[in-house]
């Protein structure tokens, strides 16, 4: 629990992620096999590697939602070998699910997730015109919207999460070219209010160009950094 | 004072999202309900015999109750797994206790109105009848029951959920743990309708047994959820 | 003895259930145990 | 740490101390006392006839099936406030459930035996008989939950968490049961376990068998808690091959 303390919601030590020789086994397979890595505050790191590579696991495991077989993890100054529940409430996850419920509405949606966390009305306003969510749709079911809206919706939930480490799982994928430029416009500005981004992506030249650093993930592990 | 809020506060969102959701789908409604009327009338054709129906009406009612709950537990979960949305639940760091409330007390109003619908079968269909001391029990008794039994089907509902062979599993745990409400319900509605001889006071004494139950099951169901679906 | 047919049969069914039960987690056990590094067997 | 490559230090040892192998054959000189005074020695019941000779198997099963299940909550209760969340725990948890389920089974069967024999039926609603047969079920249940996918951490957890939600719906059944029962009809029958009279040697017996019951629980339950251990092991065994199988994926892409 020592490794950063946090001064106005930075770690002095600067490192948000600190992996060291970590396996993640589920249902005895090691999903993760020995990976070592870090992240310093503010960067933006693209995870790139074949699927099944492992990217999506160690997206989660950062979010706290899965035990830590071997190794050391610490995410946000929580170590989640001893309690991986303390670092949930501040990171944002985005997996390849969007976690919309289909017969509400877009803007019911927003609510539900934004009443979980407390955030108010003109947050969730503000977070659907960054992602460029049209407000003609916030009254349209889940059900009936197109892949990239949900993806824009999933997203605006979760910048309505204010959260100090972002884990995106292929945030790119489904969106149209605007969307993708509105993506990254928002993930820019959240990294400079002071967010450290992670994310994985297939689509490399944009990823690269959006990313400060990249790590390939193959086989369970990061092979280069 | 601000984590009582907090708790009220996911309660109250998790269980208007789950109402709004049933409203909208009407799978309850359109799915549920004629299935469990469908169990009554099946029942009547089985058993054939106008006094004997009148005499196992209160069972009748109860057990269509419990095999339409397993039905609306799974959907309840369906919802919340379907696209990750229970995922995203942990992630938000919300106490878990307050998720589990919002969902049973939501699950406890679909299995009122579920029973409503199943009483006024009987009475159309069993010629079961009630006297006005008679109706306050019966009421009472199906506000208990379905509270405990919406506290242990969401209990034992988010443990299955998402797990392999929940179909079979979730039926497997719930049915003997629900005995205990099949048993106290089925009597004090008995004492209620009157049937077989039994007489409206001997009905109260079961209501209790209710009660205990669903405080027992809410209690360990807020403490025993969080650990119980998080991985 | 009367009903001597089911007084048996109830102890053959006890004995039985309960070698069963013994049967199958020795060999259970010696098939994992070939697996298993000695020092790791605390109770040795 | 020696030089013997792991491979060559394995020695082919399973679940037998000298410990388990004295209370084995303490168990087996029991049982086989139990066995032969219960069936020739004793002699009939005034009111049972030969039917008496059941029980000395019954009532020692059926008590061993409780203490077996008191163990899985006690232990499982251990596994949730010890800050180590030590697995010994969650493992005899495990074992204990297990050797309940079969003795509540044997305890059932013998006892609609019994049944048949003074009542003329194999089964009676009668409150005890009802419990122990939801005991059954739903401790069936709480085996298939510890065989949910999911971490060794997270079957501990789920199961430890049913088995103390069992404990608590154990006497809930009963109350129900009992208070049904005596409300509608009172059993007019003959309880197997009442109206026997008891000489010496018949006691005697019943509490041999008593005995010999937990001696064989006790072995039952520490052979198949080092099982359990054995095969959490060679999982984890096969986790090493298993992590250098995955590295090597990445190095041939």
């Amino acid at each position: 629990m020592t490794n950063g303390k946090l001064i106005n919601g930075k770690l002095i030590n600067g490192k948000i992620v600190d992996f060291a020789d970590v396996v993640i086994v589920y249902d005895n397979f090691p999903a993760i096999a020995g990976a070592t890595f870090t992240v310093a505050s503010g960067e933006i790191v693209l995870l790139q590697g074949p699927n099944g590579a492992g990217k999506t696991t160690l997206l989660r495991a950062c979010a706290g939602l899965l035990p830590i077989t071997r190794g050391t993890a610490n995410v946000l100054g929580c170590d989640l070998r001893s309690d991986r529940f303390a670092v949930r409430s501040r990171v944002g996850l985005l997996g390849h699910a969007n976690g919309l419920y289909q017969d509400l509405t877009v803007l019911e949606n927003m609510l539900f997730w934004s009443r979980l966390v407390g955030a108010t009305r003109s947050d969730i306003d503000q977070a659907m015109s960054a992602i460029g969510l049209a407000s003609r749709l916030s009254q349209t079911r889940v059900a009936h919207l197109s892949a990239g809206q949900r993806r824009r919706c999933a997203l605006a939930t979760l910048i309505v999460r204010r959260a100090q480490l972002w884990l995106l799982d292929e945030p790119h994928a489904g969106l149209d070219a605007q969307g993708r430029d509105e993506l990254d416009r928002t993930l820019r500005t959240a990294r400079d209010s002071g967010a450290t981004i992670i994310f994985a992506s297939h689509e490399i030249e944009r990823a690269r160009s959006l990313a400060t650093r990249s790590l390939t993930v193959a086989g369970g592990v990061v092979t280069s950094t | 004072m601000n984590k009582i809020s907090g708790v009220r506060r996911v309660v109250g969102a998790v269980l208007i999202k789950d109402l709004r959701i049933e409203v909208r789908s009407r799978v309850v409604t359109n799915q549920v309900l004629p299935f469990a009327g469908l169990i009554m009338i099946m029942f009547a054709f089985a058993l054939d015999n106008d006094d004997v129906l009148q005499r196992v009406a209160g069972g009748l009612i109860w057990l269509a109750t419990m095999f339409s709950l397993v039905v609306i537990v799974q959907r309840s979960f369906a919802i919340d797994t379907s696209d990750g949305a229970l995922d995203l639940l942990r992630v938000a760091g919300v106490d878990l206790s307050a998720v589990f409330l919002g969902k049973a007390i939501a699950l406890t109003m679909q299995l009122l109105v579920l029973d409503v619908v199943l009483v006024a079968a009987a009475f159309l269909l069993y010629q079961v009848q009630v006297s006005a001391v008679g109706f306050v029990l019966l009421v009472t008794c199906v506000i208990f029951a379905t509270t405990g039994l919406g506290f242990v089907g969401t209990l034992y509902g988010g443990l299955t959920a998402g797990a392999k062979g929940r179909e079979t599993l979730l039926p497997l745990l719930l049915l003997p743990v629900m005995a205990p409400v099949l048993i106290a319900a089925t009597r004090a509605t008995e004492a209620a309708f009157g049937s077989g001889g039994a007489v409206t006071s001997e009905g109260w004494a079961w209501v209790g047994l209710l009660a205990v139950f669903a405080a027992v099951f809410g209690l360990g169901g807020t403490l025993a959820f969080g650990p119980l679906i998080d991985e | 003895m009367d009903n001597a047919g089911f007084i048996v049969a109830s102890y053959l069914i006890t004995i039985g259930g309960i070698s069963l039960f013994a049967l199958l987690t020795l060999l259970r056990a010696k098939k994992s145990a070939r697996l298993v590094l000695d020092r790791d067997k605390t109770w040795l | 740490m020696s030089q013997v490559s792991p491979r060559l230090a394995i020695t082919i040892t399973g679940t037998g101390t000298r410990f388990t192998r004295v209370l084995g054959v303490l168990a087996v000189v029991v049982m086989t006392w139990v066995v032969v005074s219960g069936l020739f020695l004793t002699p009939q019941d005034v009111v049972q006839g030969d039917a008496v000779r059941i029980m000395y198997i019954h009532v020692p099963s059926a008590w061993i099936a409780y203490i077996a299940f008191i163990v899985t909550a006690v232990a499982s209760a251990f596994w949730i406030l010890s800050k180590r969340h030590s697995m010994g725990f969650d493992r005899v948890a495990g074992a204990s459930g297990e050797v309940g389920v079969l003795f509540v089974a044997i305890t059932l069967v013998t006892g609609s035996l019994w049944g048949r024999i003074t009542w003329g039926e194999f089964w009676q609603w009668d409150p005890r008989l009802t419990t122990t047969a939801f005991l059954f079920v739903t401790y069936i249940g709480y085996l298939a939950v510890r065989q949910l996918e999911g971490s060794i951490e997270q079957r501990a957890r789920r199961s430890a968490v049913i088995a103390l939600l069992a404990v608590l719906e154990i006497p809930l059944v009963h109350f129900s049961v009992v208070f049904w029962r005596s409300l509608h009809q009172k059993a007019t029958v003959l309880d197997p376990n009442g109206d026997v009279k008891m000489d010496g040697l018949m006691l005697f017996t019943l509490f041999s068998g008593v005995i010999g019951f937990t001696l064989v629980f006790v072995w039952l339950v520490v052979h198949r808690q080092r099982t359990m251990l054995l095969g959490d092991l060679a999982d984890q065994q096969g986790l090493d091959t298993a992590i250098l199988a995955r590295q090597n994926e990445g190095v041939s892409d």
